[in-house]
């Protein structure tokens, strides 16, 4: 049990998929102009990394190694197509903002590699914590570009006002995004020096 | 060497290609053009006489679902051969519409030889080039709309293989949107099978990706040595899939389908091109440690994307 | 008059040639002691052939190269050996030298002069070796050496360096307004020795009066010998004088990097060492003298001295009425490329061709700042390299990665941070970046 | 052998195994997510009339009329409006361009097959004689409550400042304008977009038929105590009654449209967009009015 | 060290003599615009020198706040917004300007974009309305107090630029709203015209690179390649056929002066060498001619600008100083 939730924790800030592993940048940036829109697809992606984590590691003795990659395609693929069925009768109007990148949670590059190092090699509970904490890991880092694009950028948290001056409308244009990210970045970097004492090495994207 | 004689055949044929198609993009007689924001000019192939030509009652435009609904035309003026005809409107014309002009009993060297109508909209050759440069420019794939950032940063480092990887990248991009695009066509959207797209794209691309690996390995190992690493990526990049779906999504046909494709491509290029440049200098720049890496890089990114802000509602035509 | 010049690239600083330019060349008495260091050259170190407490004739060889690359080291003074221990050096900081105290009583040694025609060539190269003569220019790179190019090379032209396009220096400009025929002299002996017929002398237009001299001398001159000697106005334009843009100018040949000027047929000779070699030639004079140009706004008397070698620069002070209160640098050579030197303790070397004393006003301290790109650097470098980006990289600690902006041909002339408004010390990057590509390998 | 067999097995299980998950999940959804999609569309046509969510009544009917343009077989141009009739079914009515009605065409189709474009699409290709050429154009929304007409919906499209701006006018019976909204626009973000905001959208409301023929924008700011009234949220902050905002919107009436600063492109394309289609409309209205009522239609409106 | 003697130019006196051709044009400013324009670019300046004397300690930098170019920096984005701006707008285009675009790369020389237009853009994406609309037309001093337009109101009297009327209502409603050919022309050389704060007086904007030529601090190369071609573009395709547009105008319109004086030859985000400045500034032109003519804005010198910045590491790269004396090529190993 001590070690399902350790991989939680793990998935949610030590390796968190964007900040420290920059994995699956492009919705970073593209879908975070508002909390709820990064909740969505963080939502998404938990159900894909979550099913996709289990479908593997229940059919991982079964899957030839040499088709593996095609295979995790094939199920990863057959995952955002029931999840982008659902979330457009589930939430209409949010799924039309993030419908191109539920679309793309396909090649995002977290779900595969988490399946390929992890979920092939460990059986069902851990893979699913795995995911589960990969997924929230992700939703968190959405969440949290989202939160402070839709602050300044809007004025607002999650569609209510809470800012009284004028927005800053750049934070919602691409610019802002790849700003809040790559400072979001940096101060992961900050703090990770100033827990453990040593420089940090930027992880290379994948 | 060799290597560059491979993309100078490929570009031959891109070129081949458009001559075979140009005839078929030229304009088609019974059409017109937009000339200035409330002009259409049409040609009647044949002098017509100027007493006819200049009334602008022989007219009737309308745009194409409002028959009912007349523009009003203001005047006419005939060119010096009395073959072209520009008609000007009260109104502002919508070049993104279509427009239907009438003409009335035309009459040519004193004979009325019928009537004709002409169809106005923006030419197949605009809108392949609107398209060209939307996708590769005012709507650049990872500066405007974030995707292929992994393979953005990650391949941006030297300015070689930011070259090598855009190449590359463009021709199985064109390749892989045309198979979707036919796939797209005559499969998924006639048997109802919209929901498959997503799987059946990522599959396409997967396979098509894997062949040329296989084929380029065994036809053409140097090729396949400088150019393999970067195939394998292509998979994991959001454009390959977002493309097709895109493609899919505005109802594009197959030319429009490859030059968005090819749009997209270059503006794939271009961005990790002038990224590598950047990043080149970076090296050698005092970036504050907490920086260094991908948080400046995602930085320089922001700062690109403000730049090619200056592209935006960039109409040519 | 449209001088001779190299395509690109160059600076031309304020001159500051009238301090001394009009001045003839003055004998400087010689001192109470002489510091003879034993490395004046490239190459190896000589070895001292002499004992503490020796007497020596002035003209006696006192330290000699047995295998190595080097040149023979004479006394200049007559007197007894004092010591042979480190002493401060222009170039090297520290180096052994070899200590005379003169005999105030001894008279000066008087040479007989012989007709250098009557020799052969090979009698004459040796008497180049045996009067320890080396380029006077700069490196010191012995001469003999220097006039003995592998056979592979076609060697057609003699290329005479009296372009002195470093401020503040005047020497080659006396010796040539003073010693027309004894340079056209060496000129024909240099021509005998390599075995070819036509030289050019190379002369920075500012020096119309030595250019009519070498002129003159060279037409009396030409009747002769079979030689010719051709003399031909420059472009006013530093570093005119570097082999290698000196080339260009006279002969339009360029020496491909790594190269050296016998690749393209071309050997350049200093108009010092020149006059060296006549003497050596006509009166087996060694190298033990040499004139120099002492100048600055810090010295109270500026002057272009003939000094012994070894002669330290406070007796050439003291000479020259001494330093005023504003002496800021001292400066070993020409201010684009001499060295600073720490102190007045040091020796006139046979490579010294000049010491300025600056005063603040002439000389820049202040501290640098960031590159702002403006390209100057890049406008300024006569070998066409990129200085502002080397000095990037050294910094960024990629040294090792400047080979591809050419370091090794840069030849450290100075123009770069000459112009760089960041007041950059570009050479010194450049020095850094060719040590560390080295060490990377 | 053996290993090429069990790898194609494996992968064939994979497929069949996603087939029918995705056969399954797309037969589920595929017709609440057409349900939405309807629901979202309605619901911007009941804003428009005035009536949020939970305050519709019972008795308050929505019809659609589709606009086709027709083009027979002998390259004769008509415009065929499908219109729901008063007893069960629908009928296409078709009208030549100068307004003449011409025919009638029943059609026999159950409200949901005929609820959005292509479901029209197909059920006039079947009721239209081969070689007919029917060119879907847009729809139109009647409002009815206890047989009478409450007010209309109509689409519209203006080409603003960068590309089309998609929008929908309300109209009560006597064509004055109650409502405007932006369905699609790609104007930029702090500038041109703020044509969908409620301050310069609802600046539209009231106008009757001949003042939006002479409606005209003008580049003075919006008058201090206009903003109130035309901004629900800024009228909620202030504690406007209803009597207040209507009694200022009134005072208002005859003003023409303040643009928005720095958007005036904008402005005057929505004011343009909104011009043109009560025209249309106006127009194509009385035609079928008239044309219903030569034919002898009994329409459901 | 060597060389002992050196140029007698700094940094700083190059960054302070550029300041001191702008004071001129600061002048007229103030005479067209009113003392906004004094306030805007007094704040402006300070708080480009206050972000980055702050970014500098927070990085552990020596701070340099006295060679000049933050206050360089601080002038020139001051001159590129509009003088109906609030007075706090230029605080957020300084933070962007020094503390992203420069001290974040690595301080003065390393940034690659031109800070005083990465404040613009950022300003102009952020604030549309302000940088859009809050134009003045120039003060009638005879009939104004001294104060005129120092408090709000700027709305009441916003104008449109000629770029705008031009792009929008045509050369017909230029000439209605600004007078005749010639007397455009007086007027645009002059300033007497809505416009950015610094922008508007091209005579004095000429004068001014012309000084710092003959100064040896700029070369014509990027000048006169952007001017020309945007002077040739815009007579080809500026006119309702070809070849009728009035490049006079588009000359003389917009950031085009200061753009080619003052922000195209900025050192550290131009190309160094002369063949890759005039690409360069062709490459400025032609973007500013294309934003102009069919672009989403009216104005395209700042972002043709910041394009351009894009490739100047490239253009570097292309255009390098031809070695005079490179080694000889080894020779080619058989290639098996």
């Amino acid at each position: 049990m001590n070690r399902n939730l350790q991989l939680l924790w793990n998935g949610f800030l030590p390796e968190n998929p964007i900040f420290r592993l920059a994995l699956s940048l492009c919705p970073a940036v593209a879908v975070t102009t508002s909390v709820k829109n990064g909740l969505l697809l963080g939502i998404a992606v938990v159900f894909v990394q979550v099913f996709s984590s289990c479908t593997v590691a229940i059919f991982r003795s079964f899957i030839h190694p040499r088709i593996r990659i095609p295979a995790y395609v094939l199920i990863i693929a057959t995952w955002v197509s029931v999840i982008d069925m659902i979330l457009p009768v589930v939430s209409p109007e949010a799924y039309k903002q993030v419908a191109l990148f539920v679309k793309l949670i396909v090649v995002f590059a977290i779900i595969i590699s988490r399946l390929e190092l992890f979920a092939s090699k460990e059986p069902f509970v851990p893979s699913f914590y795995d995911g589960l904490g990969m997924g929230i890991g992700f939703t968190f880092g959405l969440v949290i570009t989202g939160a402070i694009r839709e602050l300044f950028g809007a004025g607002k948290l999650y569609g209510f006002d809470v800012l009284g001056f004028e927005p800053l409308l750049i934070m919602i244009l691409p610019t802002g995004g790849f700003f809040v990210i790559g400072f979001i970045m940096a101060t992961f970097n900050y703090l990770e020096f100033k827990i453990t004492g040593k420089i940090p090495k930027s992880g290379g994207a994948h | 060497m060799r290597i560059h004689r491979f993309w100078m055949a490929a570009a031959a044929a891109f070129v081949l290609l458009l001559f075979v198609l140009g005839p078929a993009l030229a304009s088609t007689p019974g059409t017109g053009s937009f000339k200035k924001d409330k002009e259409i000019e049409i040609s009647f192939g044949i002098p017509v006489d100027e007493s006819w030509a200049t009334n602008p009652a022989n007219y009737s435009v309308y745009e194409k679902p409002d028959p009912d609904i007349k523009m009003a035309v203001v005047s006419v003026s005939l060119d010096p051969r009395k073959v072209t005809a520009t008609l000007r409107f009260k109104d502002t014309l919508n070049k993104a519409a279509e427009y239907i002009v009438e003409a009335k009993d035309i009459v040519s060297e004193g004979k009325v030889i019928g009537s004709r109508s002409f169809m106005v909209k923006k030419s197949e050759v605009q809108i392949l080039f609107s398209l060209l440069i939307g996708a590769a420019l005012i709507s650049n794939y990872v500066f405007t709309k974030y995707l292929g950032l992994c393979i953005f940063f990650g391949v941006s480092q030297k300015k070689e293989t930011a070259i090598g990887m855009g190449m590359t990248f463009t021709v199985v991009m064109v390749l892989s949107a045309i198979m979707c695009w036919a796939l797209n066509a005559f499969v998924l959207v006639p048997y109802h099978l919209g929901f498959l797209k997503v799987i059946v794209f990522i599959g396409i691309v997967a396979i098509f990706v894997q062949a040329v690996d296989t084929m380029l390995r065994k036809v053409n190992p140097y090729l396949f040595k400088r150019l393999g690493v970067y195939l394998v990526l292509i998979t994991t990049n959001c454009i390959i899939l977002a493309v097709p779906l895109d493609n899919a999504l505005k109802d594009h046909g197959s030319l429009e389908s490859l030059i968005f494709a090819l749009g997209a491509g270059v503006g794939f290029a271009i961005a990790l091109f002038l990224m590598a440049c950047v990043r080149e200098r970076l090296e050698v720049c005092r970036v504050p440690r907490m920086y260094q890496g991908l948080p400046i890089a995602f930085i320089v990114t922001g700062l690109f994307a403000l730049a090619f802000l200056g592209f935006s509602g960039l109409a040519i035509f | 008059m449209a001088g001779a010049t190299f395509p690109r690239g160059g600076v031309h600083p304020a001159e500051h040639k009238e301090l001394t330019e009009h001045l003839a060349i003055e004998e400087m008495p010689p001192p109470q002691q002489v510091v003879i260091p034993v490395s004046m050259h490239f190459g190896a170190p000589a070895k001292p052939v002499v004992k503490k407490k020796q007497e020596v004739q002035e003209g006696d060889v006192i330290a000699t190269v047995e295998k190595a690359l080097g040149a023979t080291i004479h006394s200049s003074v007559t007197g007894v050996v004092k010591t042979i221990e480190s002493r401060p050096h222009p170039t090297m900081v520290r180096c052994d030298a070899i200590v005379i105290d003169r005999d105030p009583s001894a008279p000066p040694r008087v040479y007989e002069p012989q007709d250098w025609r009557k020799t052969t060539a090979e009698q004459l190269l040796a008497k180049v070796k045996d009067a320890g003569i080396v380029g006077l220019g700069g490196a010191g790179f012995p001469t003999h050496v220097k006039l003995s190019p592998p056979p592979s090379a076609k060697v057609d032209t003699l290329v005479l360096n009296g372009a002195e396009c470093e401020p503040y220096l005047t020497t080659d400009h006396r010796i040539m307004l003073e010693h027309p025929q004894k340079v056209v002299e060496g000129t024909k002996v240099l021509l005998k020795i390599l075995g070819i017929k036509k030289a050019v002398i190379g002369i920075e237009l500012n020096k119309a009066d030595a250019i009519n001299a070498m002129t003159k001398a060279a037409k009396e001159a030409s009747g002769q010998d079979e030689f010719t000697v051709a003399v031909q106005g420059m472009t006013v334009k530093y570093p005119q004088g570097s082999e290698k843009q000196l080339i260009y100018s006279l002969t339009q040949r360029s020496v491909p990097g790594g190269g050296l000027p016998f690749d393209v047929g071309v050997i350049v000779q200093n108009i010092s060492t020149t006059l060296a070699i006549f003497e050596a030639a006509t009166l087996n004079k060694p190298l033990y003298e040499k004139v120099a140009t002492f100048s600055g706004r810090a010295i109270k008397r500026p002057a272009n001295l003939k000094v012994k070698v070894g002669t330290v620069l406070s007796d050439v002070a003291a000479y020259l009425g001494g330093t005023t209160n504003d002496l800021t640098k001292i400066v070993s050579g020409g201010p684009m490329m001499g060295f600073a030197v720490s102190n007045l303790d040091v020796p006139i070397t046979k490579t010294s061709s000049g010491v300025l004393f600056l005063s603040s006003s002439e000389t820049d301290t202040g501290t640098y700042g960031p590159c702002i790109h403006c390209g100057w650097c890049l406008e300024a470098c006569p070998m066409g390299l990129q200085p502002k980006e080397v000095a990037i990289y050294v910094e960024a600690g990629k040294g090792h990665q400047t080979e591809k902006f050419g370091v090794f041909e840069c030849f450290e002339c100075g123009c770069c941070a000459y112009v760089c408004p960041a007041k950059r010390p570009l050479v010194q990057f450049a020095r850094l970046a060719k040590i560390q590509v080295k060490k990377h390998g | 052998m053996k290993e090429i067999l069990k790898i194609t097995a494996s992968l064939t299980g994979v497929c069949v195994a996603a087939a029918l998950l995705l056969g399954a999940v797309f037969a589920k959804t595929e017709h609440a997510r057409k349900a939405s999609e309807e629901r979202i569309k309605q619901e911007t046509v009941q804003d428009l009339l005035g009536f949020g969510a939970g305050n519709i009544p019972a008795d308050l009917k929505i019809y659609k009329i589709h606009r086709y343009v027709v083009k027979e077989t002998d390259g004769k141009v008509l415009l065929g409006y499908v219109v729901p009739l008063k007893e069960k079914g629908f009928g296409l009515v078709e009208v030549d361009l100068s307004g003449k009605a011409v025919k009638t065409i029943p059609i026999q189709a159950e409200a949901a097959q005929l609820a959005d474009k292509s479901g029209t699409d197909a059920v006039l290709k079947q009721a239209l004689p081969k070689g007919t050429e029917a060119t879907y154009a847009e729809t139109l929304y009647v409002a009815d409550r206890g047989g009478k007409r409450l007010g209309y919906v109509v689409p519209g499209v203006t080409q603003g400042f960068k590309n089309f701006v998609r929008l929908m006018v309300s109209l009560n019976p006597e064509f004055v304008v109650t409502g405007v909204a932006i369905t699609e626009s790609e104007e930029d973000p702090g500038l041109g977009d703020k044509i969908k905001d409620d301050f310069f959208k609802n600046q539209f409301v009231g106008k009757t038929l001949d003042l939006l023929k002479e409606l005209k924008v003008v580049k003075e700011p919006l008058p201090g105590d206009y903003l109130p009234a035309l901004d629900p949220a800024v009228a909620k902050k202030d504690r406007l009654s209803p009597e207040k905002i209507s009694e200022i919107r009134a005072k208002h009436v005859k003003d023409d449209i303040y643009a928005i600063t720095g958007a005036t492109i904008s402005s005057r394309a929505l004011t343009t967009g909104v011009q043109e289609t009560v025209r249309k409309f106006v127009y194509r209205l009385g035609i079928l009015d008239a044309a219903l009522k030569q034919e002898n239609v009994a329409a459901a409106f | 060290m060597s060389p002992h003697i050196r140029l007698g130019r700094t940094t700083a006196g190059i960054m302070w003599t550029v300041i001191a051709t702008l004071m001129p044009v600061l002048l007229l400013s103030i005479y067209v615009f009113g003392f906004r324009s004094l306030i805007i670019t007094l704040v402006s300046v300070i708080s480009c020198v206050v972000v980055e004397a702050i970014s500098q300690k927070a990085l552990g930098r020596p701070v340099s706040v006295t060679d000049g170019s933050a206050v360089l920096t601080g002038i020139l984005m001051a001159f590129v917004i509009p003088p109906g701006v609030p007075y706090w707008l230029p605080l957020i285009g300084a933070v962007a300007a020094i503390f992203i675009n420069k001290e974040l790369m690595g301080g003065l020389g390393f940034n690659v974009w031109n800070p005083a237009l990465v404040g613009r853009a950022l300003l102009t994406a952020s604030f549309p309305v302000y940088m859009t609309a809050a134009w003045i037309p120039p003060i009638d001093w005879s009939q104004s107090p001294l104060g005129v337009y120092l408090g709000g109101g700027v709305d009441a009297v916003s104008t449109a630029t000629p770029l705008y009327v031009l792009r929008h209502y045509g050369l017909a409603a230029l000439l209605e709203k600004f007078g005749d050919l010639s007397v455009i022309y007086k007027n645009f050389a002059i300033g007497l015209r809505p416009g950015c704060i610094g922008e508007t007086s091209s005579l004095l904007l000429l004068a001014g690179g012309v000084f710092l030529m003959i100064r040896g601090i700029i070369t014509w190369h990027i000048p006169v390649s952007t001017i020309a071609t945007v002077a040739v573009l815009s007579w080809i395709f500026g006119g309702e056929t070809w070849f009728t547009g009035n490049p006079l105008v588009h000359v003389l319109s917009g950031g085009l002066m200061l753009g080619a004086f003052y922000m195209c030859t900025d050192y550290v985000t131009s190309p160094t060498l002369k063949s890759g400045q005039i690409v360069f500034g062709m490459g400025v032109g032609l973007l500013t001619v294309l934003i102009r003519l069919k672009g989403g804005y009216p104005e395209g010198v700042c972002y043709a600008i910041l394009l351009m910045n894009c490739l100047t590491p490239a253009l570097d790269e292309w255009f390098k100083p031809k070695r005079f004396a490179p080694p000889k090529p080894a020779p080619v190993a058989a290639v098996k």
